[in-house]
C-alpha cells in the first residue's frame, strides 16, 4: 500500500479542463462585448457617486434606476450612461451632488439634455471614470490596512468561520453578527430577504423587515461594517463581511460593497440563472462587470456551486461542480481577478446515511483543495439532508469542520444545528462556532499527518469525478454554454437564452459611441 | 418482590426521562443578560415559573454580547390526555405506483392531471420535485413517471394567478402547492390566497388542493381548505394514492 | 428611518432567540407513544398547555420500543422580573495565591488548617482534589502548595463522622465537604447530615463550612447552614480566598 | 514525507514491555499461590449451585456469604469451602440443593460437622467440581449457538456500540436496553448502584431502587438476558450484555454472570485497589479466580485503564494505562485467558481544548490498536471533561466514534450528550447511538484509506509513551507493583498492601489440605 499527502490526479486532466474553461470563457467575452445592461448602467452611476434615491410607493426608488430610465426612453442608454452622465456634467456645469438632486427635484431629464460635441463628453467621461476609480483604490488600501492594524485572522492559515445573520432587521443582525463575532466567527454574511435578487433596484436605508434575511442596502452595509470594525479593533482580530452579489442588480451590490468596505461577496456566473430563472445573458454580463469591480476593491467572489448539489444528487452531480468551478474561475480570470482572491465554492450535501459518505465527502474536499491551491476554498456545510433532529445535525457539522480541516478549506461555512427549522438564533451559532472551535484547535496540523492511500476508494472517487467533468466540459464547449444550461447540465435546471427575469434589461451597445471607461480601468481582459 | 416499572399514563401523558411518567423535558434557550449567579437564578425561577420542578441549570456559558446561553432540565406533571387526541389522518393504504396506475386505468379510465408550483417567492422546489420528478424520492419514483399521470410542474416564484389560469387550462384534476419558507407564517398566507383566489374565480370544488411541506400538517391543511397537506417524509406514491382515492370516491358520490 | 432594535425587556425578562424579548425555546423530550400523527398533535398540545406558543415540532423519530424522541420549539412570553432577582453572591475580589499567602501571613499570623473529604458513598475526588492537591485546577495551584494553608486530604467514601473527628483532631478552621452524585438528592442528604451532626456534637459554629460540586449553589449551601458553596469552574484561589475573609471578618468581629 | 498504515513503534520495546509485565504477574502468582479470600471461596460455593438466600435486615443475604462464615469462625476456610461441602453432602447424603435448605433453615453448620476421611472427601470433591465446571461449559456452549443463530455483529468487523443504562430500577432498565439496542447498542452494560463493589456479598432478587445504577444481581441479569435475547431473536442481531465484576465480590459476580449468560465483564487486575480502596492482596487474589471463570466461559474481561486518566492527566499519563495494559495482558494469561477475550480498556479523556486534541488521542488510539492487535480493545468516550453543554458534548462523541472507527477499536463506549448531568435518559441514549450509526457507517473503510505519517507529530507522540511505558514498568519490575501502587504509579493514588476493604477476608490456606480444584479445571497457569 502506497501513501501521499495528495490524492493522485491527472495533471493533464486538470489542465485540459482549464483550457475548455477558457474557451467557454471566450464565447461569452463577445457577448460581454457587445452588450451592457441596466444593472451594469446603474453600477456605472454608483460607481461615479449617484447613490441617493426618492421616495416611491413607500420605499426609497434609487436615483440610478431613474437616471437608467431616463436614459433608456430616449435611445440614449446604447452610449453608456457615463456618457450622458459626463455630458450633463458639462452642460449643467456641476458636480455630481448638485446633478442628483437635480435630478432627484425632477428638474432635469438626462433623456433629452442637449448634447454636447463628443470628444469633449468623451474625455471628461474618462476623467470621471478615473477619479471613480481612484475612489476604489482608496478605500481598498483603507480596509488593507484596518485588516493589517487588527489583525487579519487569515494569516493563521487556517479555515475562516463562516456564519449567516438573517433576522430580518439589521439591528437585530448587528446583535446577533457581534455575538457571532466574539464567539469565534471570523467572517458575517448578512442574508438577502427572500427574493431580492428579482428586485430590479437595489433598496435604500436601514431596513427592519425582511422574509428569512436583511434586505442588502448601502445603509445596512455601513452600520454592520461599523459594527464588526469597532469589535475587531477591540478584540485585535479583523472581522470580515459578506453579502449576496447576485440576481438583478449584480453588479451594483458589488459598487455598494466596494464602497462600504465588504470583504467578500457571494458571486456566481451562473448562480442567478439557474437559482433565480435570470435571463441568462443579462446575468453573463452582469457578472463580468461585477467581477471587475471586486477584483480592483481587493473583494473575494465566493461562487454559489454548494447549490448545485441541492436539486441533484451530491455523489452523482461532482462533474457539474467541477465543471461549474473552472468555469467560475476563467471568468473570473477574464476580469483579471487574483486566484487569491477567487474562493471557490462547493460543499458537503450527501446524504448523511449513505455509506461511506465520510470517505466520498473527505475525496471531494481535499480533490477541490488540490485543483484549485490558491483559492481561498468557500466549503459549505450540509443543509439539504438536515432535519429537525438538532443533535443529528450538529454531529454532521462537527464532522464538515473535521473534513473542512484536514484538507485546508479557506472557509467553512459553519453548519447550524437548527438549518432544517429556521435561520440562526444567536444559541445556534453560538453552538455552532464552539463546535467549530474545538474542531479547528483540536486537528491543527492534522493535514499533513495523513496520507492517501494512492490506490484506495477516494483516490478512485476523486479521479472519476475528473474524468466526467473533462467530459462534460468537452460537451459543453461542443454545444455552449448557453445551450448546455439549457439541456440542464447544471443543477438539472432548464433556462433559455431568452427567458428568465430581466431580459428586457439587455440592450445592444452603439460599439462607435458606447463608452464604458472602468473595463480597461478596472483591467477586464474582455 | 418489588413492582414492576409503572405504566405510562395516558390519560395525563408527560414525557419519559428514565423513571416512567417522571416528565422530563431538556430545554435551552439564551438570556439576554450575562452570566453569573444573578443569571442562573433567573434561569431557574423562568423555568420554574413555566410549571417545572427539579430544574438543573446544566450548563450557563456567554454568548455573543451580553447573553447567556443556557442548558437546563426539568420535570413537570402537566400533561395532556392522549385518549381524547383525534387528528385527521390521511389513508393508511399503502400503494405501489404500479397498484396506483391500474386502479387508475380501471377505476377512472383516464389520466390523472396535476399541476404543481411553490407560489409567492418560495424558490424552493426540491420538495415539489420529489414528489413530481422522474426520479422520486426516497426509492419512490415520482409522478411524470407514472403511466396514468400527466404533469405540470411550474417551479418556483410562480403567482397564484398563473397557477390557477394553468390549472383551468390543463384541466387538472388536482392542483399541488409547495410551501417551504415560513418565516412570518407566509406559508400560511400564500396557502390562503390559494383559496381565496379560487373561491373568487368561482372555482372552489373544480380541483383537489394539495399543499405540502414541512411544515404543513394533513389537519392545518384541512383547516384552510385544502384536501390534504403533506409533510416531512412525503413519498411521490402517497400523494398518488391519495389523488386517486379522492377521484374515486368523488365518482362513487357524483354516482351513488 | 425604521426603529432601532427594542431593549430587552429586564422586568419581564424571557429567552432570546432573533428578535429582542421574543421568548424563544428550544425543547427535546420522549413520549411514551409511537411517533405520528396523533404523537405530534400530543406534543404540540403538551407545550402548548405548558405556556408556548408559536410551537413548532422540528423532529419527531421513532426511539426505543414504542416512544417518540422530539424536538421543538416554542415561544412564550411568562418571564421573569431580573430586577428583583437577589442572590447572595461570594466575594467578587480575585486574589493571586500570593496575595492570599501573604495577607495571611500578615493579618491571620499563622497556617490556616482545613480538612476536605467527599462523605457518604460519594468517590469522585477530582473535584476536591482539584482544590487541594498541589497541581490545582485550571492553572490555579492548590491549596496544599500555599505556604500558609495545612490541608487533610481524606479523599472519597469518607463517613461524617470521620471527618469531623479529623477536623476535631486536627484544630481545622474548615471543613471542605465536596458532594458530586446527586441522584435522589444524595448530596442534600449529606450536606445535611455534616450540620446535623456538627449540631449535635455541639460544634456548629467551630469550622467555616465549605461545600462544593456541579450542583451546587451558594445560596443553597447557605440554605444548608454552610457558610459558602462552590459550583462548576471554582479555582483553588477562590476557595483560599473565602477561607481567607471570612477568618479576617470574624477575627475583627471578635475584637469589634 | 513517507507513510504507513501504522505508525512506527518498536517491536523490540513492546516486547521488552510484555516481558517485564509477565514476570511482575510471576510475583503475583505466589500471592494467590498462598493465599485464598472470602470472595473467592463464596464464588467456588456458587459454582457448585449455592445461590439462595435468607431474609436479613429487610434485604436477601446469600446462602454463600453464611456458609464461608460458619466455614471461617471455625478454622476451616483454610481447607477450602468446596473441601467442606463435599464433606457436608457426604456425611448428610443429600444433593446440593437440599443441602441449601438445611442451611437456609439453620439446621446446619459446616463449622462443626463431623469430618470424614479426607481422601475420600477430595475425590468426591472433585467429581463435584468437574460437574460445575461442566455446566459452565455448557451455559457457555449454549450461549454460542444463540449468538450464532441471532447474528453476531462481531462478525462485521466494526466497532461494538456499547452504552449504559442506570435508572436503578430493572424494569426500567429492561425498557432502556431494548430501546437502546433497538436503536442500534450491540452491548447493553447495566450500571451498579454506588459503592454496590463495597458490599462483602451479592444482593439477591430483582430490585427497582439504586443510587446512579442498579443493583447486579443474579435476578437481575437474569431478567435482562432475557428481554435482550427476546429482542434479538426478533431483530435477527445479537446484543451482548455487560456488568460490573469488581469490588469485593468479584468472582462470584463472574459465577453470576457466566450462569446467566452475560457476554462480558468490566474486570480490572486494579481498579479496585486504586478506585474503591479495596485491599490490595485481596483483588489481586480474586481477580485471577473471576478471570478463570470468564476465560472458560467465553466471557470477555474489559479492563479499566480508562479510570486512570480520570484522576490524572490524560496527555500525561499514556505510560500508566500502557503499563497496566501490559499488566492486565499478563494476568490474563496467567488465567489461560485468550487475547480475543480481552477487552483491554483506554479512554478519550483529553481536554477537548487542548490544541492537537484530535491528533493525540488519534495517535493513542491507533498505539493502543497495534499493540494489541487480537484484543476486542475497549475504548471509552470522554467523560470527565464534559460539561452540561450538552450539543458541544455530542460533537465531541462524534470526534471519538470516527476515531474508533479510523483506529478499529473493538468496542466503543459511546458518549451521552448528558454525561456531565445525569445517567442518561432513554432519549440521550437515541441521540448518541443515532450519532455513531451516522459515523460508523459513513466512515466505513476509512482506516485502509489514510496512512500516517512516520515522522509526524502522531508517531512521535505515540512512540513517546511507549518510551515511558517501558521505563515505567522497569521501575515497576524493581520494587514490585505492591510498592508501586504505594507510590502513587498509577492514577496518582497511593495504596498500602495492608490497608483497604475487606483485608481480613484474605488467608492464608493450608497447603496440604487446601483444595480448588477449579484452577486446574479451568487451565490456570497458576
Ligand atoms: C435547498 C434549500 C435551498 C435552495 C433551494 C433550491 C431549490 N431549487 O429548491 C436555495 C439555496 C436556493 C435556498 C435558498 C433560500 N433558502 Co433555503 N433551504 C434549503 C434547504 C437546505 C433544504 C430544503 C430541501 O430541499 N429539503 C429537501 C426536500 C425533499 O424536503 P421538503 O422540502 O420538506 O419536501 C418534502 C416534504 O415537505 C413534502 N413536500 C414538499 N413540498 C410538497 C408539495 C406537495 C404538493 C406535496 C404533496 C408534498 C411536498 O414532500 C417532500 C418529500 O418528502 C432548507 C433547510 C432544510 N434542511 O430543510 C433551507 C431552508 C428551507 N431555506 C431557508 C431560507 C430562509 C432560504 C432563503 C430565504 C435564504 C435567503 N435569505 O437567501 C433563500 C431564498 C429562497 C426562496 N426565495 O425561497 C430556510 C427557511 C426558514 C423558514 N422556516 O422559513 C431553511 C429552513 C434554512 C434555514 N434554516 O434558514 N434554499
Ligand atoms: C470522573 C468521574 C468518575 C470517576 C471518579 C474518579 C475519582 N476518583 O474522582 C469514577 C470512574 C470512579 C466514577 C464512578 C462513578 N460515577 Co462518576 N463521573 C465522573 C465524571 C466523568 C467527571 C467528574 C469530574 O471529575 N469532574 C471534574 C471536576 C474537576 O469537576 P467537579 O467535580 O465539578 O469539581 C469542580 C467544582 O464542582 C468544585 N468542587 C467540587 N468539589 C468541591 C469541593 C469543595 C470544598 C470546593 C470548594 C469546590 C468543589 O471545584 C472543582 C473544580 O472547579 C462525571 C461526569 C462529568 N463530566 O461531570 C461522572 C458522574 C459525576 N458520575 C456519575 C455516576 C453515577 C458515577 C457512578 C455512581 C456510576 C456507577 N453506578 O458506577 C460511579 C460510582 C461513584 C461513586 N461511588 O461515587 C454521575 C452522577 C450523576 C448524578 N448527577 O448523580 C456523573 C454525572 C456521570 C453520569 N452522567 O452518569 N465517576
Ligand atoms: C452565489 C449566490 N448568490 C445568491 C444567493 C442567495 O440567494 P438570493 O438569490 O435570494 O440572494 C446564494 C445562495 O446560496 C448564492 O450562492
Ligand atoms: C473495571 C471496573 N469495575 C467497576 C467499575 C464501576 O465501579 P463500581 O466499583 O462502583 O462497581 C468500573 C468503572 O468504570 C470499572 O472500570
Amino acid at each position: 500500500m502506497s501513501y501521499a499527502s495528495t490524492l493522485p490526479l491527472s495533471a493533464k486532466k486538470i489542465a485540459r479542463c482549464r483550457s475548455i474553461a477558457r474557451s467557454i470563457g471566450d464565447v461569452v467575452a463577445d457577448l460581454i462585448h457587445a452588450n451592457s445592461t441596466f444593472g451594469t448602467e446603474r453600477a456605472v452611476l454608483r460607481l461615479l457617486g449617484f447613490n441617493g434615491a426618492l421616495q416611491k410607493d413607500n420605499l426609497l426608488f434609487p436615483v440610478s434606476n431613474f437616471m437608467v430610465g431616463q436614459l433608456s426612453e430616449t435611445g440614449r442608454l446604447e452610449d453608456g450612461a457615463l456618457y450622458w452622465v459626463a455630458n450633463a456634467l458639462m452642460t449643467e456645469k456641476c458636480d455630481v451632488p448638485a446633478l442628483e438632486q437635480k435630478i432627484l427635484r425632477g428638474q432635469l431629464d438626462l433623456g433629452s439634455l442637449p448634447e454636447l460635441p463628443s470628444k469633449q463628453v468623451d474625455k471628461f467621461a474618462a476623467k470621471l471614470a478615473k477619479d471613480s476609480f481612484d475612489r476604489l483604490i482608496r478605500y481598498r488600501k483603507q480596509r488593507d490596512k484596518i485588516r493589517q492594524r487588527q489583525g487579519d485572522p487569515l494569516k493563521k492559515g487556517r479555515p475562516l468561520k463562516y456564519v449567516i445573520v438573517a433576522t430580518g432587521n439589521i439591528f437585530e443582525d448587528v446583535i446577533q453578527a457581534k455575538s457571532a463575532a466574539l464567539d469565534g466567527a471570523d467572517i458575517i454574511a448578512v442574508i438577502r430577504s427572500t427574493a431580492q435578487s428579482l428586485l430590479d433596484y437595489v433598496p435604500q436605508g436601514t431596513t427592519t423587515e425582511g422574509f428569512g434575511g436583511t434586505y442588502a442596502t448601502q445603509a445596512n452595509f455601513a452600520l454592520m461594517r461599523q459594527a464588526l470594525d469597532e469589535l475587531g479593533e477591540k478584540e485585535g482580530r479583523y472581522i470580515r463581511l459578506t453579502n449576496y452579489c447576485s440576481g438583478l442588480c449584480m453588479s451594483e451590490i458589488a459598487v455598494l460593497a466596494a464602497i462600504e468596505g465588504l470583504d467578500c461577496l457571494l458571486n456566481d456566473a451562473m448562480y442567478g440563472i439557474l437559482f433565480r430563472d435570470i435571463n441568462p445573458r443579462r446575468t453573463l454580463i452582469d457578472q463580468h462587470f461585477s467581477r471587475l469591480i471586486c477584483s480592483v476593491s481587493g473583494i473575494w467572489i465566493m461562487t454559489g456551486e454548494d447549490n448545485y448539489m441541492k436539486t441533484t444528487d451530491a455523489v452523482e452531480s461532482g462533474d457539474q461542480v467541477l465543471a461549474s468551478q473552472f468555469i467560475n474561475e476563467a471568468y473570473a480570470l477574464n476580469a483579471g481577478m487574483k486566484k487569491s482572491q477567487m474562493s471557490i465554492g462547493h460543499a458537503m450535501e450527501m446524504d448523511p446515511f449513505y455509506e461511506k459518505v465520510i470517505l466520498m465527502e473527505t475525496a471531494r474536499a481535499q480533490m477541490t483543495r488540490q485543483i484549485f491551491p490558491e483559492a481561498p476554498l468557500k466549503y459549505m456545510c450540509n443543509t439539504k439532508y438536515k432535519t429537525g433532529d438538532i443533535f443529528f445535525s450538529h454531529a454532521v457539522d462537527t464532522i464538515f469542520n473535521l473534513i473542512g480541516s484536514l484538507t485546508n478549506q479557506g472557509t467553512i461555512l459553519l453548519g447550524m444545528p437548527t438549518e432544517a427549522i429556521h435561520t440562526p438564533w444567536l444559541q445556534d451559532r453560538t453552538i455552532s462556532i464552539r463546535g467549530a472551535n474545538y474542531i479547528l484547535n483540536g486537528s491543527l496540523g492534522l493535514s499533513h499527518e495523513l496520507g492517501y492511500r494512492s490506490d484506495g476508494f477516494m483516490a478512485k472517487f476523486a479521479a472519476k469525478v475528473l474524468d466526467e467533468c473533462v467530459e462534460l466540459l468537452e460537451k459543453i464547449e461542443k454545444i455552449g454554454l448557453l445551450k448546455a444550461i439549457e439541456k440542464r447540465y447544471f443543477a438539472g435546471v432548464s433556462r433559455t437564452v431568452e427567458g428568465g427575469k430581466g431580459a428586457t434589461g439587455v440592450f445592444p451597445v452603439d460599439r462607435n459611441h458606447y463608452i464604458n471607461p472602468f473595463f480597461e480601468l478596472m483591467g477586464s481582459k474582455i | 418482590m418489588p413492582k414492576p416499572v409503572a405504566q405510562p399514563d395516558l390519560k395525563n401523558l408527560r414525557p419519559y426521562g428514565d423513571t416512567t411518567n417522571d416528565g422530563a423535558v431538556q430545554f435551552s434557550f439564551t438570556l439576554p443578560v450575562e452570566p453569573g449567579p444573578k443569571a442562573r437564578e433567573a434561569a431557574t425561577q423562568l423555568v420554574r415559573k413555566w410549571g417545572f420542578f427539579d430544574v438543573k441549570i446544566a450548563h450557563m456559558s456567554s454568548a455573543g454580547v451580553g447573553y447567556s446561553f443556557i442548558v437546563c432540565f426539568g420535570r413537570t406533571e402537566l400533561g395532556v390526555d392522549f385518549t381524547q387526541i383525534v387528528v385527521p389522518e390521511l389513508s393508511n393504504e399503502k400503494r405501489t405506483y404500479k397498484e396506483i396506475d391500474s386502479l387508475i386505468a380501471k377505476e377512472i379510465k383516464r389520466p390523472v392531471k396535476v399541476v404543481g408550483a411553490c407560489t409567492g417567492y418560495d424558490a424552493h422546489t426540491v420538495g415539489l420535485d420529489a414528489i413530481l420528478n422522474m426520479k422520486g424520492f426516497d426509492g419512490d419514483i415520482g409522478l411524470e413517471r407514472y403511466k396514468n399521470f400527466r404533469c405540470v410542474n411550474m417551479g418556483s416564484q410562480v403567482p397564484t394567478d398563473e397557477l390557477i389560469d394553468r390549472a383551468v387550462k390543463e384541466k387538472a384534476d388536482a392542483i399541488l402547492l409547495s410551501k417551504i419558507v415560513t418565516q412570518k407564517d407566509i406559508h400560511i398566507t400564500d396557502m390562503q390566497e390559494l383559496i381565496g383566489k379560487l373561491k373568487a374565480r368561482g372555482l372552489s370544488d373544480r380541483f383537489i388542493l394539495v399543499a405540502g411541506g414541512p411544515r404543513i400538517t394533513h389537519a392545518m391543511a384541512l383547516e384552510l381548505g385544502f384536501d390534504a397537506g403533506f409533510t416531512i417524509g412525503t413519498r411521490p406514491s402517497d400523494v398518488a394514492n391519495f389523488i386517486y382515492e379522492t377521484l374515486r370516491d368523488r365518482a362513487k358520490k357524483k354516482k351513488g
